[in-house]
């Protein structure tokens, strides 16, 4: 890899972006792109990118691994999304399908491979006591973090409330009434979301998917990918940014698609207090796989952008992350961007004893 | 509760009678269910087109003479155990 | 669970079964409401276990223990001549040793729910449920062991798998 | 920082093996000398990777923690001389977690001709003890001690996957007794698990390492100290129920997961063995087998 400058994190962007050229890869470059698609949650991805182009027998038979299990993955996703939707039919609450459940159930262009994990969703924040009750009596249970810091630090100010996890499935919903923690120091509008929210099938190509309940939505285009965008710009470190970051590059095409989808996006970045999380992710993802974007809307990079990118780059022939400082500095980034100075120093401060005193308590019989 | 009527997802289940007790795999959602005889029996005798949980009984009076429970009312058993199916996604509870 | 003699053993009952079912009369006998009758394998679960293998629902997990289980765990004989000395129940278990051996009895139909094993032996604490005494309780973890093993035939199929792991942490 | 590096074949799978602890690799080497040695020039399955704890505990208190493609985190670190161990735990995971071709059971098993038998239990119930049994003084072919992958194809076979086999605590002399000490890998004291010892399979099993067998008999194994040797038939869905909850990926494996393993449990009997003492276990498997036919 050393002789051309190519990383291995580089052979991933552009694998995905243009999966004819996998064809070329030699050996080494093919262990160090399984090693990063499997580091970076692609791999099913990759496996579905590269359907149609000749590649060696054995990565063949790696990424039909990975696609097969993406597919039973999406299944179960499916069939939890189902079981919520049963779950609070009767309420009247609207629900937002949030990210990966989304684009399941719109069936939209990031779902091949894409793995997904908790289903996410939202409801108006004065129902969210109603929607807890009626999830509840469907067999979820409030999955009790540790200690009563945690559950009243959720309640509190986060964007979500603990998760709640099925008694027979071990199936989690998280429960969110807003797309940012109320401490960040953007305040989006939930309203506007529930106001400009569209039923699934109204953005499927072809408008086929499952029977879904009428209160059970997704985001309109412009929202779902400042949602994507603010997720991958807030959300910490830029852990697992390539997948975000693909995401948001396959929502682009697609809705770009739509006459004055620029103009309804930077309408609602406006509304949303998004402005700025959406040009980064804009262009972190020109930089990673050339996603088209007005230059206006894109605005010009910074210095964060370029820790990221180091990140974002930085993975080796086996898949581990190379940059520990832009680490670092990411870290402090994520925490400082969701919290107030004194708080964060309180929360990390108590997360801090209470690593140390689980540490003490398992260390000797963590024998898995 | 005893108002809904229940239909069997059989499209979406792949049934495999063991020598002893009955599995269900259920497709969509990769769970293997394991009945017990009981369950097994009312699950077999629900019709496709639905049935409610008075009728279910009905039938499987007409099969054995007489249902009882262990512990009380057979009607009130047999809406539980529909509900336990209905949970499961093995049924589908319509209104 | 259904008591086996009165339930019908295949899937599929032809019209001739069921007239031959009919003919007989008999009284189609269901299980308590509270005992769930269904087992579940699931894949999230098996997920969260993080590879080790994969859990069984407790919730539809159910262990009937028998009417008289020795302080070894070991089933009474129906012959045994159990008799009361010192305040408990005991019987010769060796008829060749002067030895005796605590007897725990239970009603006819008395069981532990998954859900409530799980409890009692969380942390490997042993914390029996409210209304079974400590030495009672120990007695019938060693009976669910012996079951999990296959040596007492009978149990409840879901629970032998299901509580292999709740078992494996009470040292007894 | 420069690694020590081997690669390794193991059945279906080769492992790519690195640290820059010079020990535990080299002492990997000398384990699976006798392994087909992975080359440069092949896509490889899994990497597994011992690294310092923190920077400084490659030079003072040596202790390493793993990093590999699928889940490590939850690993505790491990002392610099039990980092052979730590190798195998981690190989054994990616196994586990991340290898989706087969069915992949926690189960012993080995095979007379093409037909095999699958023994599974818990830890510590006798599996590993078993198979070396079997092997080295019933003159079974070995096909693996921990993980057996079931294929999932009509009809069903069992591909070898012939680790070294893991000995703990008493059963390491019982072998020793049978075995000459040259097929022994270094004794690894005080382990989570008491002192592990491996045992090479015997050269047959690694040379036929890619010859399927077809799984003919089911046991499981529970030894205990004064018990009468006796035998007990399985119901199949207590088979399936233990088969299903032994494995590693067959719920993940959706409908042609449950489809190989309701076959296999209407195709092959199973059965508890109880025992107290080795030769007794020997004789029960022989006796099940020639009933197996």
């Amino acid at each position: 890899m050393g002789e051309s400058g190519v990383t291995p994190s580089l052979i991933l962007h552009e694998a995905l972006r243009h999966p004819s050229t996998i064809g070329t890869l030699g050996t080494r470059q093919w262990n160090a792109l399984i090693r990063v698609a499997r580091a970076e949650m692609l791999m099913a991805t990759l496996g579905e990118r590269a359907a149609g182009t000749d590649v060696p027998d054995k990565a063949r038979l790696l990424l039909d691994e990975a696609r097969a299990a993406a597919r039973r993955n999406h299944d179960a996703a499916r069939f939890e999304v189902l079981r919520m939707a049963d779950a609070l039919r009767d309420s009247g609450i609207p629900v937002v399908l949030m990210k990966g459940s989304a684009y399941l159930m719109a069936l939209l262009p990031p779902l091949p491979g894409r793995n997904i994990g908790d289903l996410d969703i939202m409801v108006p924040r004065e129902s969210l006591a109603d929607t807890e009750r009626a999830l509840k009596g469907a067999g979820w249970l409030s999955v009790k973090p540790r200690g009563t810091y945690d559950d009243a630090y959720y309640r509190q100010w986060m964007h979500e409330l603990p998760p709640l996890a099925h008694e027979m499935r071990g199936g989690v919903i998280d429960l969110h009434h807003t797309i940012l923690p109320l401490t960040a120091r953007l305040t989006p509008r939930p309203e506007r979301i529930f106001e400009h929210a569209v039923r699934p099938a109204a953005l499927a190509p072809g408008g086929e998917t499952d029977a879904l309940p009428d209160n059970i939505f997704v985001m309109s285009p412009p929202e779902m990918l400042l949602h994507s965008a603010t997720h991958l710009a807030y959300d910490g470190d830029f852990q697992g940014g390539a997948r975000n970051l693909w995401d948001i590059d396959r929502l682009v095409r697609h809705f770009a698609k739509a006459e004055g989808f620029w103009d309804e996006l930077t309408i609602a970045a406006a509304a949303h207090d998004l402005t700025v999380p959406l040009a980064r992710a804009l262009r972190l993802a020109e930089a990673l796989y050339e996603t088209p974007s007005p230059p206006s809307v894109r605005g010009r990079g910074d210095i964060v952008d370029r820790l990221a990118l180091r990140k974002l780059r930085g993975h080796d022939e086996y898949g581990q992350g190379a940059a520990p400082g832009a680490q670092f500095l990411l870290f402090l980034r994520g925490h400082w961007l969701r919290m107030p100075p004194l708080m964060l120093a309180r929360h990390l401060w108590t997360k801090w004893r209470a690593r140390r005193g689980e540490g003490r308590r398992e260390a000797p019989q963590n024998a898995r | 509760m005893s108002g809904a009527r229940y239909i069997p997802a059989r499209a979406d289940l792949r049934v495999e009678p063991l020598e002893d007790l009955t599995l269900v795999f259920h497709r969509l959602s990769g769970e293997t269910h394991i009945l017990s005889p009981e369950m097994e029996m009312m699950f077999s005798h629900l019709p496709d087109a639905g049935i409610h949980p008075a009728g279910l009984l009905r039938t499987l009076e007409t099969e054995y003479g007489a249902v009882e429970a262990e512990d009380g009312d057979a009607l009130a058993v047999i809406s539980q155990r529909l509900e336990e199916l209905a949970a499961l996604g093995l049924v589908i509870r319509a209104a | 669970m259904a008591n086996e003699t009165e339930t019908p053993e295949g899937t599929s009952i032809d019209a001739e079964e069921n007239a031959r079912v009919a003919s007989r009369r008999r009284v189609l006998k269901l299980g308590a409401i509270a005992v769930p009758a269904v087992a579940t394998l699931s894949p999230s679960m098996a997920m969260a276990n993080n590879g080790g293998g994969a859990a069984v629902s407790m919730m539809a997990c159910q262990v009937r223990i028998p009417s008289r289980i020795d302080a070894d765990g070991d089933v009474v004989p129906d012959n045994a001549h159990v008799f009361r000395q010192g305040g408990h129940w005991v019987y010769k278990k060796d008829p060749n040793s002067k030895q005796k051996t605590r007897v725990f009895r239970v009603g006819s139909n008395f069981s532990y729910s998954g859900q409530q094993i799980k409890d009692a032996t969380a942390g490997g604490v042993i914390n029996p449920p409210a209304g079974v005494g400590r030495h009672k309780f120990e007695a019938h973890v060693r009976y669910m062991q012996h079951v999990r093993s296959g040596n007492v035939p009978g149990a409840g199929l879901s629970c032998l798998v299901s509580l292999t792991n709740s078992l494996n942490v009470a040292n007894i | 920082m420069t690694m020590q590096h081997m690669r390794v074949r193991i059945g279906p799978a080769t492992f790519d093996i690195r640290s820059p602890f010079r020990a535990p690799v080299e002492a990997a080497r000398r384990l699976y000398a006798e392994y087909p040695q992975g080359s440069d020039d092949e896509i490889f399955d899994f990497a597994v990777a011992a690294v310092p704890t923190v920077w400084w505990r490659r030079w003072y208190r040596r202790s390493m923690t793993f990093r590999a493609d699928y889940m490590m985190e939850d690993i505790v670190p491990i002392e610099e001389r039990l980092g052979l161990l730590g190798f195998e735990m981690a190989v054994n995971m990616q196994m586990a977690l991340g290898y989706r071709r087969d069915i992949v059971l926690h189960a012993a098993s080995a095979a007379q001709g093409d037909r095999a038998i699958i023994i599974v239990g818990d830890s510590g119930a006798g599996k590993s003890t078993l198979s070396a049994l079997l092997s080295y003084s019933a003159g079974w072919r070995h096909l693996g001690d921990e993980l057996a992958l079931i294929a999932m194809d009509d009809p069903i076979t069992l591909k070898p996957y012939p680790r070294p086999i893991g000995l703990k605590n008493q059963s390491i002399a019982v072998m020793r007794e049978r075995v000459d000490g040259s097929r022994f890998g270094p004794e690894l004291t005080g382990t989570m698990k008491g002192t592990v010892r491996h045992l090479l399979p015997p050269a047959g099993a690694i040379a036929n390492m890619d010859v399927p067998a077809r799984p003919a008999l089911i046991v499981s194994p529970h030894f205990a100290e004064g018990v009468a040797p006796r035998t007990e038939q399985m119901s199949q869905s207590e088979a399936y129920m233990r088969l299903s909850v032994a494995s590693t990926n067959q719920l993940q494996l959706g409908e042609p997961g449950f489809d190989t393993l309701i076959r296999l449990v209407r195709e092959v009997p199973a059965y508890d063995l109880h025992y107290s003492d080795s030769e007794d276990a020997l004789k029960l498997v022989a006796d099940l087998w020639a009933k197996a036919g």
